[in-house]
């Protein structure tokens, strides 16, 4: 059966149950892409990628960079008039393209998320200064310098941290993650 | 006294952590105790959420799980970890499945967590549990004549959490009105700073900072109070980027709203962190200061 | 039973009772937008939930229902001005005497649904026989106590 | 049982609605063989048993087999109970030993395994077929139909329901709860799609009501309680004292003219213009009389002033004047209570209530009337700018989860009409902003043609907010509505003097405690319910109440008045028939096993028990009993009894339904 699924079921099951309306009663009003504060910077809005959804066009779907640009701030999701929760929407389809290693090439988003979890998965808590060049190095020059010159400040000023933080129970925290995923895949 | 278990997150370790230090100083002068988590584990921002869900609420779940045996309801003070914690403890309550699987990765910490923790912004504590009077009756030293624009940001109410406004709340104003500040009626209050965006999308992250400040300068506004480490840090910090970037010449304080009730209460300004940011917040508060 | 397909599981018999108004209008309302449910339930119109005497309610579980259901209009929306309370009360009063025949009070079931809750009635009435389902076949015989294992008179709080 | 019955069973196909389900020749096959015991002599199953033939099937049977009771297995009792029993009544069997199994409502419709569905269909018609034994003879109760009406609502739909019946000779109590008949129609400056001023048309309606001599007019007036039954209602009216004798009154203005104190007018103007403490809310205000408003007249507060009484040339001013209860009877009532406008406040992100040039449609329908507080100038909230750029957005509280679901039916005709309005007479640029154009009526897409061809911006977009959050040049001083264009997939900020909220329509925010008053019900949202959504649309099911205009569901004028008209017609057709039939559904005391405890009287909703304190036992006045059956259930003695739901009756159905299920039962035991 699984192999009957369409690309609008994948992607409804990939939402938690709780997240209310499939997407196939969007009524295509564009509330969402009128609010969204990102929109202008998207390849497709939220509104044409749920049509993308549901007409079946995953690989316009993957290949936008849409999702990777939703900054979760759920402005649409309190608006829409159909109860659809976008932003949810958004993860799932980060979700669905981590999963099958498919976005469009030179997108931040993936590989930042990659390496933020696993920063975690490694300490516990999060740690700037190991972040930033372990993303940015892959990227382009003028980027890494102007974070640099912004990180080198904050040091200054006694924002950053030298040393990664780390929680105290390091053995169990991964272990407890261990339960949930095979430690192979982000360490 | 009013006791709350404290989830301070990874941003006010360093990044935020004036917004830490207000924080302590100001509760502690209202007679709040705040009991930091012991041994608590990032929230993950938005970003677990990218990865694997199931990942993202059992990372939650081990901090509530850690907050219920104190008994205490937890405060957040970033927006972020709010919005996960709140949500996570939402869905465990009423999804069995879920606190199953979730139970099931705890146990390798000696942890369970039962769906017995409220979790709050540490601005409600403000808002909610305190009344404008307890507030007022600190304050010696009232902001009068500042114009404050309020920064909600996004995730402090939204999604929807309860059956307050979510387009137009008033408590922020509220609090401000109480310390003697004058908050402006600012549209952009709820728009989102692009905090999450900043490294993966920086040109919309920096549009919408510019944005908010051209906005927050429109309304005539002398400084912006947030609630949040990740706003403040996108709408300070990254000024000199946005100047950069479109050629503008912001140089507009950004404050943590603890650190104007901490100048209210006539807290000494090292002692709220104040001298650790970019933009120098002091010459607008000089002549509140000294009223 | 010979005319039966073997079945795997248990498929209870439940009498309900609904009153004219709202609640057999909304199994009615269920019907005509073929909102689907379980097969299980078989109901008797009464003009009012406040009609329902508890005999009826003991005499279904004595011809063998493994559980009824009761259902009117909701507080305030009778028909009849107010006579669904006492189809409420009564319905505590007939879940003590459950429990103390022995029967789990879990298989009476007080239902409100208006004539336009077509689909609650429904969704309803489904969960109700997966309730039972889970509780097992009731029993309990027409003809007397004496299969029955021996019951621990409990008092019941009023 | 001391005489055997004759029992026929008929199974209805229903086409294939039940047939493709219910596996019907088994189950009346079933029925011939296993319920012989109960009766039954014959089973049969038929494509239509409502149709002619299928009735003429159970006529044959009765007269050439003697049958003495008939199941007919088929659809709900609310469909064709009625059908089946005027069947039994031709062929000289009393209807009401007629029973009906419903076996598509409850089984066909609701189920997908064919055998569970036929098992079930089986039990049912078991069921009824061990009922049917012990149904009685009964003969319907005659009523007879009082001939006046009560018309609850003064709109549009109230008054040509009003004017209807009274035309055909009737008596009509027309009550409206404020001060003047017109409803929100009186509001309006035009009427789509034909642009009539909306007050040439209604003010000859609305005198006519107020003249007709078999209309009595009762306006500042309430229903405050009904009883009875149809025929025979007994409705209790409060008159609110208007402080003004009105046998004296000419209207000649004098009043309001020299009444000192302005309040701001927030039903007919919507806090748009003022009127007097003393006031009509409008020129054309039927009836002429004005009222005071106590809680802003300067007497009533300070005890003081009494202008209105001083200047008055025929004394009519009456301080002293209190509340009126009238009680009157009436045969059947019409509710046409309309509508009250979507609150915009509720949707901050529009800005309405905070940003002064964000209007309202009933506010712009007030600005446009020429009768209104600009006189017909739109012109922003200073009073005086015209504006250059307007922005219409529809859908505002309609096709919403937030809000309402559903969709308000007139927003988009409204918003046509508006943006002409505009158009035409200030020349201003404007945009609609749209999910979906709905023009479905004659003469309605012609309408948006004509709107299209007059160079009105369409978007299709639902808007996201409106704000003052000046951005980019040429936005100062400006709205900015920010939405998406759907069809270019551009997200726009449109720079508007003005934006208009086509706000949608809600139900009363009363409805349903007028809907309980009335003893009928309402949907989830807040309508009124029909009795059929497409057959019966302007009654409901309780008999002798019906409902029109936009107490039913969103509506138009011309969908209004045509509802009106129409439960009219449906009552006129009551009234002549001069009596109504009822079901002889009624609970009586075998006064030998009533032991006189009284219980049943204080259970009684009706108060229909009666105690004899004589002979001390207590029996049922057939007149108030409603046939509940409380009592019944009620009486430790056993000694009510209720025609058509006795105890041996359902006892007997419980028995039937369960007939299937004993070998399982003492296969598990």
């Amino acid at each position: 059966m699984t192999d009957t699924l369409s690309f609008n079921q994948e992607i409804s099951n990939l939402l938690y149950a709780a997240e209310g309306e499939p997407l196939q009663t969007c009524i295509q009003c564009g509330t969402c892409s009128g609010t969204c504060p990102v929109a202008p910077f998207m390849d497709y809005s939220p509104r044409q990628i749920i049509a993308l959804i549901n007409a079946g066009n995953k690989e316009a779907v993957l290949e936008s960079n849409t999702f990777w640009y939703c900054a979760s701030c759920y402005h649409c999701t309190v608006r829409c008039p159909q109860e659809i929760n976008i932003t949810e929407l958004m993860y799932a389809l980060k979700r669905y393209s981590i999963w099958k290693s498919q976005h469009q090439e030179g997108l931040i988003g993936p590989t930042f998320s990659e390496a933020f979890v696993k920063m975690i998965v490694r300490g516990g808590r999060s740690f700037e200064p190991i972040l930033a060049p372990s993303y940015i190095f892959s990227f382009n020059l003028r980027e890494l310098l102007t974070e640099v010159t912004g990180a080198t400040e904050l040091l200054l000023k006694g924002r950053l941290p030298i040393l990664p933080a780390r929680i105290k129970r390091l053995e169990n925290f991964k272990r407890m993650i261990g339960r949930i995923i095979p430690m192979g895949g982000l360490e | 006294m009013k006791e709350y278990a404290y989830f301070p997150g990874c941003s006010l370790e360093k990044m935020a952590v004036s917004y830490h230090q207000s924080t302590l100083e100001t509760t502690k002068k209202l007679g709040i105790k705040l009991k930091e988590l012991e041994d608590w584990n990032c929230c993950g921002a938005t970003t677990y959420f990218y990865i694997d869900e199931l990942l993202a609420y059992t990372l939650c779940a081990r901090n509530l799980a850690i907050a219920e045996k104190t008994g205490l309801d937890v405060v957040a003070p970033c927006s972020a970890c709010y919005k996960n914690m709140f949500f996570t403890a939402a869905h465990l309550k009423t999804d069995a499945d879920l606190a199953e699987h979730v139970n099931f990765a705890l146990e390798e910490d000696n942890l369970q967590y039962n769906g017995g923790v409220n979790v709050k912004h540490l601005i409600e504590v403000f808002a909610h549990d305190l009344t404008p009077e307890e507030i007022k009756s600190k304050v010696t030293h009232p902001l009068e004549g500042v114009r404050v624009a309020p920064y909600y940001g996004c995730q402090i109410v939204r999604p929807q959490k309860g059956k307050e406004d979510v387009e137009q709340p008033q408590f922020f104003e509220g609090i401000l009105e109480a310390i003697g500040a004058t908050p402006v009626n600012y549209p952009l209050k709820m728009r989102c700073c692009g905090g999450s965006l900043i490294i993966s999308s920086r040109t919309a992250a920096l549009t919408m900072v510019r944005n908010l400040l051209k906005s927050a300068v429109d309304s005539q506004a002398q400084v912006i109070a947030t609630a949040c480490p990740m706003c403040q840090v996108n709408l300070e910090v990254y000024q000199q980027q946005v100047n950069l970037e479109f050629g503008t010449d912001f140089n507009f304080p950004v404050m943590y709203f603890t650190q104007l009730i901490g100048l209210a209460f006539g807290i000494p300004p090292k002692k709220l962190g104040i001298g650790k940011e970019f933009v120098a917040v002091l010459p607008s508060l000089v002549p509140a200061g000294k009223k | 039973m010979s005319d039966k397909p073997e079945t795997k599981q248990f498929e209870p018999t439940i009498i309900g009772f609904t009153c004219n108004w709202c609640s057999y209008r909304a199994a009615d309302m269920a019907g005509t937008a073929r909102m689907k449910y379980a097969p299980n339930v078989r109901l008797i119109r009464l003009m009012c939930s406040g009609r329902l005497d508890p005999m009826f309610v003991f005499k279904a579980f004595a011809g063998g229902a493994d559980a009824v259901l009761i259902s009117g209009c909701h507080p305030g929306d009778c028909h009849y001005i107010n006579q669904n309370y006492k189809a409420m009360r009564r319905f505590q009063l007939m879940k003590r005497v459950l429990a103390q025949l022995g029967i789990e009070p879990a298989r009476l079931k007080l239902l409100w649904a208006s004539a336009a809750e077509g689909a609650i009635f429904a969704s309803e009435i489904t969960k109700f026989v997966e309730e039972v389902r889970a509780l097992g076949p009731l029993n309990f015989n027409a003809t007397g106590f004496e299969n029955q294992p021996k019951v621990e008179h409990k008092e019941v709080p009023a | 049982m001391e005489k055997k019955e004759k029992i026929g069973v008929y199974v209805c196909h229903c086409g294939t609605n039940i047939a493709g389900v219910v596996n019907v020749g088994e189950v009346s096959t079933w029925a011939a063989e296993n319920l012989k015991d109960q009766g039954v002599v014959i089973a049969r199953d038929y494509k239509f048993m409502c149709s002619s033939l299928g009735q003429e099937l159970i006529q044959k049977d009765i007269k050439e087999l003697g049958l003495t009771r008939v199941v007919v297995a088929a659809c709900s009792p609310h469909l064709h109970e009625a059908t089946f029993r005027n069947a039994c009544k031709g062929a000289d069997l009393n209807p009401y030993l007629c029973e009906l199994v419903s076996i598509r409502e409850q089984s066909s419709w609701v189920h997908t395994d064919k055998v569970a569905a036929t098992e079930k269909a089986k039990a049912l018609i078991s069921g009824g077929v061990s009922r049917v034994v012990h149904h009685e003879a009964l003969e319907p109760l005659h009523v007879p139909i009082h001939p006046a009406t009560l018309v609850v609502g003064g709109g549009i739909a109230g008054i040509q329901a009003a004017i209807e019946i009274a035309d055909a000779g009737f008596q009509v109590y027309l009550v409206e709860r404020e001060p003047s008949i017109g409803g929100h129609m009186a509001q309006f400056d035009k009427t789509f799609t034909t642009l009539d001023c909306s007050a040439c048309i209604l003010t000859p309606k609305m005198v006519q009501a107020g003249n007709h001599p078999n209309i009595t007019l009762l306006t500042y007036s309430e229903v405050e309680k009904v009883d009875g039954y149809v025929g025979n209602f007994v409705v209790s009216i409060r008159k609110r004292a208007r402080s003004v004798n009105e046998k004296d009154c000419t209207g000649c203005g004098i009043c309001w003219e020299k009444c000192p104190k302005k309040v701001v007018d927030n039903v007919y103007e919507v806090g748009m213009g003022t009127r007097k403490a003393v006031y009509v809310p409008f020129p054309q205000a039927v009836p002429k009389y004005p009222v005071i408003d106590r809680e802003n007249c300067t007497y009533y507060i300070k005890g003081t002033c009494k202008a209105c009484e001083k200047f008055c040339p025929t004394n009519a001013i009456n301080f002293a004047q209190e509340d009126e209860i009238l009680n009157i009877e009436v045969g059947n009532v019409i509710l046409a209570t309309g509508y009250d406008a979507f609150d915009a406040h509720r949707i901050t992100q529009y800005g309405y209530g905070r940003l002064a040039n964000v209007f309202t449609s009933l506010e712009f329908e007030r600005l446009s009337n020429a009768a209104g507080p600009t006189g017909g100038n739109i012109v922003m909230r200073d009073g005086k700018t015209t504006p250059k750029v307007v922005g219409i957005v529809h859908c505002v509280g309609s096709r919403d989860k937030n809000y309402n679901e559903y969709c308000s039916a007139i927003c988009c005709m409204q918003s046509l009409k508006f943006a002409h309005l505009v158009h035409e007479r200030t020349g201003a640029e404007v945009y609609n902003f749209y999910i979906d154009i709905r023009t479905p009526a004659k003469g309605y897409e012609e309408f948006y043609h004509r709107l299209l061809e007059e160079g009105t911006h369409f978007v299709r977009g639902k808007v996201a907010e409106i704000s003052d959050a000046v951005r980019l040049p040429g936005e100062e001083g400006k709205l900015i509505i920010q939405v998406e264009d759907t069809l270019t997939g551009n997200q726009l900020r449109v720079p508007v003097d003005m934006a208009i909220l086509s706000a949608g329509l809600e139900p009363r925010a009363d409805a349903k405690e007028v809907a309980k008053k009335f003893g009928i019900s309402c949907s989830a949202d807040g309508w009124l319910i029909e009795r059929h959504p497409k057959l019966d649309p302007v009654s409901t099911v309780t008999e002798g109440i019906y409902i029109a205009g936009c107490v039913q569901g969103p509506k138009d004028i011309p969908a209004s008045v045509v509802q009106g008209a129409a439960a009219a017609a449906r009552i006129l057709g009551k009234i002549q028939q001069k009596e109504v039939l009822l079901e002889p559904v009624r609970a009586s005391v075998n006064q030998d096993q009533c032991s006189g405890c009284r219980i049943c009287n204080n259970v009684c909703p009706f108060n229909a028990i009666l105690f004899h304190e004589d002979t001390m036992v207590s029996e049922v006045n057939p007149a108030l009993c409603q046939g509940c059956g409380t009592c019944v259930a009620a009486c430790p003695a056993g000694a009510i009894s209720g025609t058509g739901f006795s105890n041996l009756q359902i006892l007997s159905q419980i028995d039937g339904l369960l007939m299937l299920n004993i070998p399982r039962k003492e296969a598990v035991v």
